[in-house]
């Protein structure tokens, strides 16, 4: 499917998203409370197949933590960009996928780890690179410390 | 698996755990497999990382677009011109750049004979892993080849920062062609070595057939890539997919195999030795005129959010750069090939021999501070 | 021709004319101990140098090349590092028994070298059971394994020492049968009379291809009963870091590094006495101007000369190939070893007893 | 029939061994013949210093090029200091006054922090003077940190721009 026929795709499961800025792929940003539905819909459906997550991520922006999640089917060869904007900075927390796409635990372990996003349903959410004690989440904007090097 | 590992009960006394790493002579890095073994059989084994995390998504959001690229060397330390490219091509697509096919094929060229020597130097590991301790030492001897080459032209042997958004830093050396040929030639001759030492050994096939197998469900849904994914059929070569730099003018075949067993895995690398042997064949000698570096005035991304992803030696490294129109990205985020591969290895190695393990993590081909960055 | 044994008597003759026969039998012990740790040491070390040189070569690299010429006082140079170096105590180690394995690995590699006849007259005991007496003791040596590892106090060393365990008692199967191969046509466990037997041609010509079979067999199983690769899991150094002697330091890491090789010449003097004629000189047959040129090699020559052919070729197993995995090294000595080795011995029985070899 | 299929398995089982042995003597053929002809590739290091010759384009160490009358061409436009992605590059200038008498500003020091380097040659890349260079020099170890510290500009050097002047 191309770029049009995937966004309608979305908007006929989820009927209030909105397209996102991408020029290179499908982009729709959808509220957080239908992302799993809707996953598992484009994981399933035989149209869309979408069985490879090869980019989760999230980004610290001015009206919230967005979560990117880039998926692609190898079956159709198509690739589709899903986006939810948490606007909870202080508390982050959205549903995890990582039992639709295996890979998506630790991509979304190392994003519990840097940005503090929890992520409900999750196997063993743990920090993945940093010390259980560490204080803050680096990747948010917000992180101060000694080290980082400023211009 | 809320629970850690020190809080089981080991009720059943078989049951113990040993550490596999950070300082272990077959993780190749800082990495540390906490493996719960019974008697000699694996059966669990959970992955501890973050020995090497430097943070380099962080330092990169206050680097301008080519200050950043030296990081990227540090991540994947043995495809060091791949992941270069891979910042540069996202940088020239977000820019809306197109770069001489002079450098498009130096690039190519260049990111050919790391994923050759990256292969060597993971055949000698893996050798050393089984045991067998020459085959580090025939690995060393013919990756040193290319090192000559990259050091004339870059200056550096392992981390060269060559290929920069715009071009390269500067030009090949005159000797470059000449030197490629001249290793194409004599590498053609100790490829069947390799051969002859390790892959028909008895011992070996013994040792690597029917371990350690991965369905192709399972390498899709961890996202394994690279020469582990298409050992259990997953064709995920991004140059087939998506052709960038020169890959579009040469003729090439995506390596699969369908095992996906250790052997599976192995078998791919060395067979892709030789097809980036013929790819480099096809390109050497027509490197067109050109300029090296484009004449750009500021090296700047527009407003928005850019995707690129190249095959390094491992797999499918992807660039996601968010930008705010400034020099600096606002978010990069790499999704590299390792952190997804490592992850697969609990699923596969599970039920398996220690020995077995440190056969299958070889024939992963990890290098840590591509999963910690 | 280059008999030792006047020489040794009159050893013998010129200490019980001078000392009363108790100190007679004291001094010639001693002196015949300080020999052979001396030629223990000596030999173990240049044993080092020599994997060293050759695993370089074959790997064009250059090997030991600071320390004197040629690098040859390099294992020296490293003994007296090893000697230097601080022993370190493992805290809920077994002390006792973590002090005293290194030991009884060296001690039981140091005996079997007593009753290997080096050249002519040149043994220091000659046993009516030597062949016996050297599996006997050469075997003792997992004891001092499978102690080190379970005193150790380390999970490496004992999954180490288990399966060094599992290993030797398998393998030490195939050595016997093997070596009951020439026992069976020698007619005779002394090693002197194993010798005496091939004066007209060794064993390996003379019985055939069972006798090549058994030599085969006996040089994997040896090199399998010396933890040496492709067959080294006890240490198998990318899995267990160092297996059994993870833990050990300094002087008693350097007992179990020479033990190492110190079986290695032991398994290689027994295979060159009991297969490749022992000290005695190539002959061919009625060929007696080369006979008589071959004569005038000293047999020490000869023993060494072939004891190193058959070192040179267990490092070359070593330097090629992968190591097994632990149920692949059963799975070789149970399946294929064992059956082949039986059914050669019963070969080998018929031939002798047709009288079938040469 | 059972025998037929008992003879093959025991011709597999030979077979096995067969090629099995062939697969090790051909490994072992590849080592041995490096045993016999030997062909050292590993050098001696310090020994073959004086042959040791790095590529031209080697990245050793940075250092501002000086010609044979202590002239650098360094006019303190700070590029490099801005582009290093590390701040290893420290310039330091003062102001001087020029013979026409306006005050000039020219290079104090030019401090290059080696433990910092990563060796990415964007300040040589980036400078429009050409005053930088990477040297052949590459046995860096010292005992001291502060000593991977240097000082660039030779000790009583001037830039060109400022010979030229005089």
């Amino acid at each position: 499917m191309n770029i049009e026929q995937l966004t309608a795709w979305v908007t006929a499961l989820v009927p209030d998203q909105k397209p996102g800025v991408s020029k290179q792929f499908a982009e729709c940003i959808v509220p957080a409370g239908q992302l799993h539905q809707l996953c598992k819909d484009l994981r399933d459906n035989r149209n869309t197949q979408m069985d490879y997550l090869f980019c989760e991520t999230a980004v610290d922006r001015k009206d919230g933590f967005h979560m990117v999640y880039h998926m692609k089917s190898t079956i159709l060869q198509h690739t589709l960009v899903i986006r939810v904007i948490l606007t909870d900075k202080i508390n982050p927390e959205v549903v995890s996928v990582s039992d639709l796409w295996h890979g998506a635990e630790f991509f979304e372990r190392e994003i519990f780890d840097l940005f503090g996003i929890r992520f409900t349903n999750h196997p063993d959410l743990r920090r993945l690179f940093l010390e259980e004690d560490w204080v803050g989440y680096p990747l948010r904007k917000d992180y101060k410390d000694s080290f980082t090097l400023e211009r | 698996m809320e629970e850690t590992l020190l809080d089981i009960d080991l009720k059943d006394r078989e049951e113990y755990i040993i550490n596999m790493g950070p300082q272990h002579p077959s993780t190749h890095g800082v990495l540390r497999f906490e493996t719960c073994l019974q008697g000699e059989m694996v059966k669990y084994i959970i992955p501890h990382c973050g020995y090497i995390h430097r943070g380099i998504e962080k330092m990169s959001e206050s680097l301008s677009y080519p200050q950043l690229v030296h990081l990227t060397d540090r991540m994947d330390y043995l495809s060091a011109h791949m992941n270069n490219e891979a910042v540069a091509l996202c940088v020239e697509k977000a820019m809306e750049v197109e770069v001489t096919d002079r450098v498009k094929y130096i690039r190519t060229i260049l990111a050919e004979l790391s994923r050759i020597a990256s292969h060597q130097l993971w055949w000698s590991a893996f050798g050393m892993d089984l045991g067998a301790l020459t085959t580090f030492f025939y690995g060393l001897r013919d990756r040193e080849r290319i090192l000559d080459i990259f050091e004339e032209t870059t200056g550096t042997r392992l981390i060269q920062t060559f290929i920069t958004p715009g071009g390269l830093m500067n030009d090949v050396h005159p000797n470059f062609q000449k030197r490629v040929r001249e290793f194409v030639t004599y590498f053609r001759k100790k490829l069947p070595e390799y051969n002859q030492l390790l892959t028909g050994n008895v011992i070996f096939q013994e040792r690597t057939k029917g371990i350690g197998y991965m369905s192709k469900e399972v390498a899709i849904s961890y996202g394994v890539t690279g020469p582990s994914g298409r050992g259990s059929g997953f064709h995920c070569d991004i140059r087939k997919l998506a052709p960038y730099s020169a890959y579009p003018f040469v003729k090439f075949n995506e390596i699969t195999a369908t095992e996906g067993d250790t052997f599976a895995r192995y078998w791919v690398r060395m067979q892709e030795m030789s097809e980036s042997l013929d790819i480099i064949d096809q390109l050497v000698d027509n490197i067109p005129q050109g300029d090296y570096m484009l004449a750009l005035k500021a090296i700047k991304a527009p407003k928005g959010e850019f995707y690129h992803s190249v095959e390094t030696a491992r797999g499918e490294l992807g660039v996601f750069i968010v930008s705010d129109g400034g020099p600096n990205p606002a978010r990069i985020k790499y999704r590299t090939p390792n952190f997804s591969n490592l992850f697969v290895i609990n699923k596969i190695a599970a039920g398996h021999k220690i020995a077995d393990l440190v056969a299958i993590s070889g024939s992963l081909d990890l290098v840590i501070p591509d999963i910690d960055r | 021709m280059y008999d030792f044994a006047p020489f040794i008597d009159s050893y013998t003759s010129y200490l019980n004319a001078h000392f009363s026969p108790f100190w007679a039998g004291l001094i010639s012990m001693v002196s015949l101990g300080v020999a052979l740790l001396l030629f223990y040491a000596v030999l173990g070390l240049y044993l080092v140098y020599a994997e060293r040189k050759v695993c370089a070569q074959m790997q064009n690299r250059m090997g030991p090349n600071r320390v004197g010429p040629m690098g040859l006082f390099q294992t020296i140079a490293d003994l007296i590092k090893l000697l230097l170096k601080e022993l370190i105590y493992i805290r809920n180690a077994d002390s006792f028994l973590f002090n005293i394995a290194p030991f009884i690995v060296i001690v039981a590699s140091i005996m079997a070298i007593g009753s290997i006849p080096f050249a002519r007259g040149l043994q220091a005991v000659d046993l009516n059971i030597g062949v016996l007496y050297i599996l006997a003791i050469s075997s003792m040596g997992v004891i001092g394994v499978l102690i080190a590892g379970w005193a150790s106090n380390s999970k490496y060393s004992v999954i180490g020492a288990m399966r060094s365990g599992a290993q030797v008692i398998s393998y030490e199967l195939s050595v016997g049968l093997a070596l009951l191969c020439a026992i069976t046509f020698a007619g005779s466990m002394q090693l002197s009379e194993i010798i005496a037997s091939q004066q007209d041609g060794w064993w390996i010509f003379k019985g055939h291809i069972p006798a090549f079979v058994a030599f085969v067999i006996y040089l994997i199983a040896g090199t399998a009963e010396t933890n040496r690769g492709p067959f080294d899991l006890a240490e198998a150094e990318s899995e267990l870091t160092a297996g059994f002697h993870t833990e050990y330091s300094g002087i008693k890491f350097a007992f179990f590094f020479l033990a190492e090789y110190m079986n290695m010449f032991v398994i290689a003097a027994l295979a060159t006495t009991l297969f490749l004629g022992g000290w005695l000189p190539f002959h061919l047959y009625n060929f007696t101007a080369f006979n008589t040129v071959m004569d005038y090699i000293p047999p020490v020559f000869w023993f060494f000369g072939k004891t190193a052919f058959v070192i040179y070729v267990m490092m070359w197993f070593k330097w090629t190939f992968p190591r097994l995995r632990i149920d692949q090294l059963l799975a070789l000595e149970w399946k294929y070893l064992l059956p082949i080795s039986l059914l050669n011995l019963l070969l080998i029985s018929f031939l002798t007893l047709m009288q079938w070899h040469f | 029939m059972a025998l037929l299929t008992t003879f093959r398995e025991v011709g597999t089982y030979f077979r096995e061994i067969y090629s099995g042995v062939a697969s090790l003597v051909r490994g072992m053929r590849v080592t041995g013949g490096y045993f016999v002809r030997p062909q050292t590739v590993t050098q001696r290091y310090p020994e073959n210093r004086k042959e040791l010759k790095m590529f031209d384009n080697f990245k050793g160490e940075l250092i501002l090029v000086h010609d044979e009358q202590n002239h650098h061409k360094c006019n303190v436009c700070n590029t490099c200091m801005r582009k290093c992605p590390n701040g290893s590059i420290e310039v330091i200038s003062k102001k001087i006054e020029g013979a026409d008498g306006r005050s000039k500003k020219v290079l104090d020091k030019y401090i290059y922090h080696l433990d910092m380097c990563t060796f990415c040659g964007i300040c040589v890349s980036v400078c429009d003077e050409h005053a930088l260079k990477f040297d052949q020099e590459f046995e860096h170890a010292v005992f001291d940190r502060s000593k991977l510290v240097k000082q660039l500009n030779l000790p009583g050097s001037i830039s060109q721009k400022e010979a030229n002047n005089e």
